[in-house]
């Protein structure tokens, strides 16, 4: 860190220190702040184009650009001068002050996950375990917005909403927990270096699969997408919100998309290894794009299944199968069948 | 020259709050209010709304929350021995395995009663 | 720099406020609000003493991470509590739950 | 060598956890008592931070944050109705200045005890700078009977809160 001006001669070249400096770059442009809402306005255009692909319609068009690429741009200018609508007998203060928080929450993991060998916010040593604390923030904030709406879809959208993120969030876990022991960190930089000559959806294939539907469910998606079903709930726990409310929400949630398919990048596909015809980040963000990409076609193919089916499919098969993965993950270390990979 | 990563993540935050505050701040304050009783009441598809809205609540799920609140902490306890697991030796690492087991009992009780809807 | 006084007045102002929700309040929620508020200040202490006192050690955090299992428990059986008594006496004041009295 | 200067920092979140803690007892709504709560634990998470403990902050959001004020939030939505809007949560008569008296001699007594004691007292040792995973050998080989009565308390404490919560019939 470069030491604090003194006189009026050194703000000049210490504002050039600070802004040049690796943190600010990070911190700001390519980690930071400009490429994680480019991405998440570029997501939100891509998943309407991959559903209107699937459906045979062309989505997204007049906007300019190729492909109506800045639809997301309009949309946002509509939406932020819209008229912020706050329900009848709504709990105010909670009503407008959860998006904030929503997208806060959705955008402080971020900084622990590593883009490229020094394409890092915060190395920080308790990095996946830190990102999982900050999520399991989310029930409660869309408990609390469902209920300041008052109104009666939103609150039982977001008790479905509740539920089934919190069924989800065990397996998620303990289905990390096999790949925290394959690399033996806490830290992403480091569970992204340990994938080096060996990407861990080989050895921890269960756990990739427990984890991506997991993911799934956590994001509300398609087959799990119960809190915001159309036909019952008309928009489920966000039925309520409007203009600049919605806009929050929505960029929360695509947010979140993000961060768990760059999270199954990280922890599964190794990261930014690849090639070297491209560099590190180019690799990390094409994989993450593929993830989403999985991510978001069920929505244009598969119907939703029950509620209770649902929070039962998460207690009963995916915590056992994460297991019996974390079990095999502790035969596969003990007898070092992975020493040749330097595991 | 890094910084502290716990710093760094100060700032991000601050950075957050800083640059995406506006996006309903401003909104509140530029867009032209008009109260209107019609207007402002909660949906519910087209009818007036009837009665309390933050009523029914669903107890037939609430074995799932305290489940929950109980491998929240088997899950962080794992973690804490997950990282060290190669300075472990292996037979010290059956505590944590007979750990995990003693707690499949509950887990299977709990899922019988979830099934059984008349029990909530 | 912080010293570990410091750590030690924020915690005795933590306990204060738990011990006075505890001798106070009426609603059993609240009341378990305040217990967990003294947990929380006895934790903080664990790990301010175990930092200062102990730095090369773990062991004020082991005991830490016991004390928060053990809270977590005690608030999930609290609330259930709770939740019979309400379902019962359909009332969680706690001068009213006094059938037991003689 | 940082901007910020760590005292800042502390001052800030002692005052976070204490104005938390005072609202989650004193707010007027339950549900914003337990936001109150939640930003109370937040903020002795950062304590933990502060004291070289990450993995205990991390815990502490996960398990405090995370789960028990969600199952907090949960039941006051399900006991709330009817019973608590009408409920004083007052304290009659002497009941609050009692309790007054006996907390702020507690927690004067304690500070006062404390600083007294405080030239005494180590004010800064070199930063440890255990690694995260110096936690998980000790849990596991120093403490391992420890471990299994946890093991059996969780155990005991979600067959007791299920039994608990069934509706008798």
């Amino acid at each position: 860190m470069v030491a604090l001006p003194t006189t009026p001669a050194d703000i000049l070249p210490f504002v050039i220190a600070i802004v040049t400096s690796h943190a600010f770059i990070t911190i700001v442009f390519f980690p930071g702040f400009i490429h994680l809402m480019l991405i998440t306005m570029f997501l939100t255009w891509y998943e309407r184009k991959i559903l209107a692909r699937i459906q045979l319609r062309i989505g997204p068009l007049y906007a300019g650009g190729p492909g109506g690429i800045l639809q997301p741009i309009a949309d946002g200018v509509k939406l932020i001068f819209k008229e912020v609508m706050v329900p009848y007998k709504a709990d105010k203060p909670l009503f407008l002050g959860i998006p904030l928080a929503l997208v806060f929450l959705a955008a402080l993991p971020f900084a622990v996950i590593p883009f490229g060998q020094n394409w890092v916010i915060a190395n920080l040593d308790v990095g996946i375990v830190f990102v999982f604390a900050v999520t399991s923030l989310f029930p409660a904030m869309i408990l609390l917005f469902a209920w300041a709406s008052n109104s009666k879809y939103p609150f039982l959208g977001g008790l479905r909403s509740l539920f089934q993120q919190v069924a989800y969030e065990i397996p998620m876990w303990i289905a990390t927990l096999s790949v925290v022991m394959l690399a033996g960190s806490l830290n992403l930089v480091d569970i992204v270096n340990a994938q080096a000559k060996l990407w861990f959806i080989i050895p921890a294939f269960l756990s990739c699969v427990v984890f991506f539907i997991s993911i799934m469910a956590e994001l509300e998606r398609l087959p799990f997408d119960l809190p915001e079903a159309e036909p019952e709930l008309v928009a489920g726990w966000y039925t309520e919100s409007s203009g600049a409310i919605f806009m929050l929400l929505f960029l929360g949630l695509y947010m979140k998309l993000y961060l768990m398919s760059s999270l199954v990048t990280a922890l599964f596909l190794g990261g930014w290894w690849g090639p070297a015809f491209l560099p590190q980040p180019v690799w990390f963000i094409i994989k993450t794009i593929f993830v989403a990409t999985l991510i978001i076609i069920p929505r244009g193919v598969y119907p939703r299944i029950r509620v209770d089916m649902l929070i039962r499919i998460g207690w009963s098969r995916l915590l056992i199968i994460a297991l019996v993965n974390l079990f095999v993950t502790i035969f596969l270390l003990s007898t070092g069948i992975l020493a040749s990979w330097g595991l | 020259m890094a910084l502290d990563p716990w710093l760094a993540i100060i700032i991000w935050g601050v950075l957050i709050i800083f640059l995406t505050g506006p996006l309903l701040t401003l909104p509140i304050f530029w867009s032209r209010r008009r109260p209107d009783p019609f207007r402002d009441m909660p949906f519910e598809s087209g009818q007036v709304p009837q009665g309390e809205a933050r009523t029914r609540l669903v107890m037939q799920y609430y074995p799932y929350l305290l489940m929950f609140v109980v491998f929240d902490v088997v899950g962080m306890f794992l973690f804490a021995w997950g990282i060290s697991f190669n300075a472990i030796p292996l037979s010290e690492s059956i505590y944590v395995v007979l750990f995990v087991v003693l707690l499949g009992a509950p887990l299977g009780y709990a899922l019988h009663l979830a099934l059984h809807r008349e029990n909530w | 720099m912080v010293a570990l006084v410091n750590y030690i007045i924020v915690s005795a102002a933590l306990l204060g406020i738990g011990v006075y929700g505890l001798t106070v309040k009426r609603n059993a929620i609240r009341i378990l609000f305040a217990i967990e508020i003294i947990v929380n200040a006895a934790n903080l202490n664990f790990a301010a003493f175990t930092r200062y006192m102990n730095p090369a050690q773990v062991t004020g955090q082991v005991i830490v991470f016991y004390s928060i299992a053990a809270a977590a428990m005690e608030a999930a059986v609290g609330l259930a509590l709770i939740l019979v008594a309400f379902r019962l006496n359909s009332t969680i004041d706690v001068r009213k739950l006094d059938k037991l009295k003689g | 060598m940082s901007l910020v200067p760590p005292d800042l920092i502390f001052v800030i979140l002692a005052a976070v956890t204490i104005i938390g803690s005072i609202l989650a007892l004193q707010a007027k709504e339950l549900i914003y008592g337990a936001v109150a709560l939640a930003i109370s634990f937040i903020g002795v998470a950062g304590f933990f931070v502060f004291l070289d403990a990450p993995y205990l902050a991390m815990l502490q959001i996960a398990i405090y944050v995370g789960a028990i004020v969600v199952l907090i939030l949960f039941t006051v939505m399900l006991v709330r109705r009817g019973s608590l809007d009408e409920m004083t949560d007052r304290a009659e008569g002497g009941e609050g200045t009692v309790g007054l008296w006996l907390a702020g001699l507690l927690a004067i007594g304690i500070a006062g005890v404390a600083a007294l004691a405080g030239p005494n007292l180590p004010t800064d040792t070199q930063p440890a700078s255990l690694p995260v995973s110096s936690l998980g050998p000790v849990l596991v080989t120093q403490y391992p009977v420890p471990l299994i009565i946890l093991a059996l308390l969780l155990s005991s404490a979600l067959l007791g809160a299920l039994i608990l919560a069934k509706v008798d019939k």
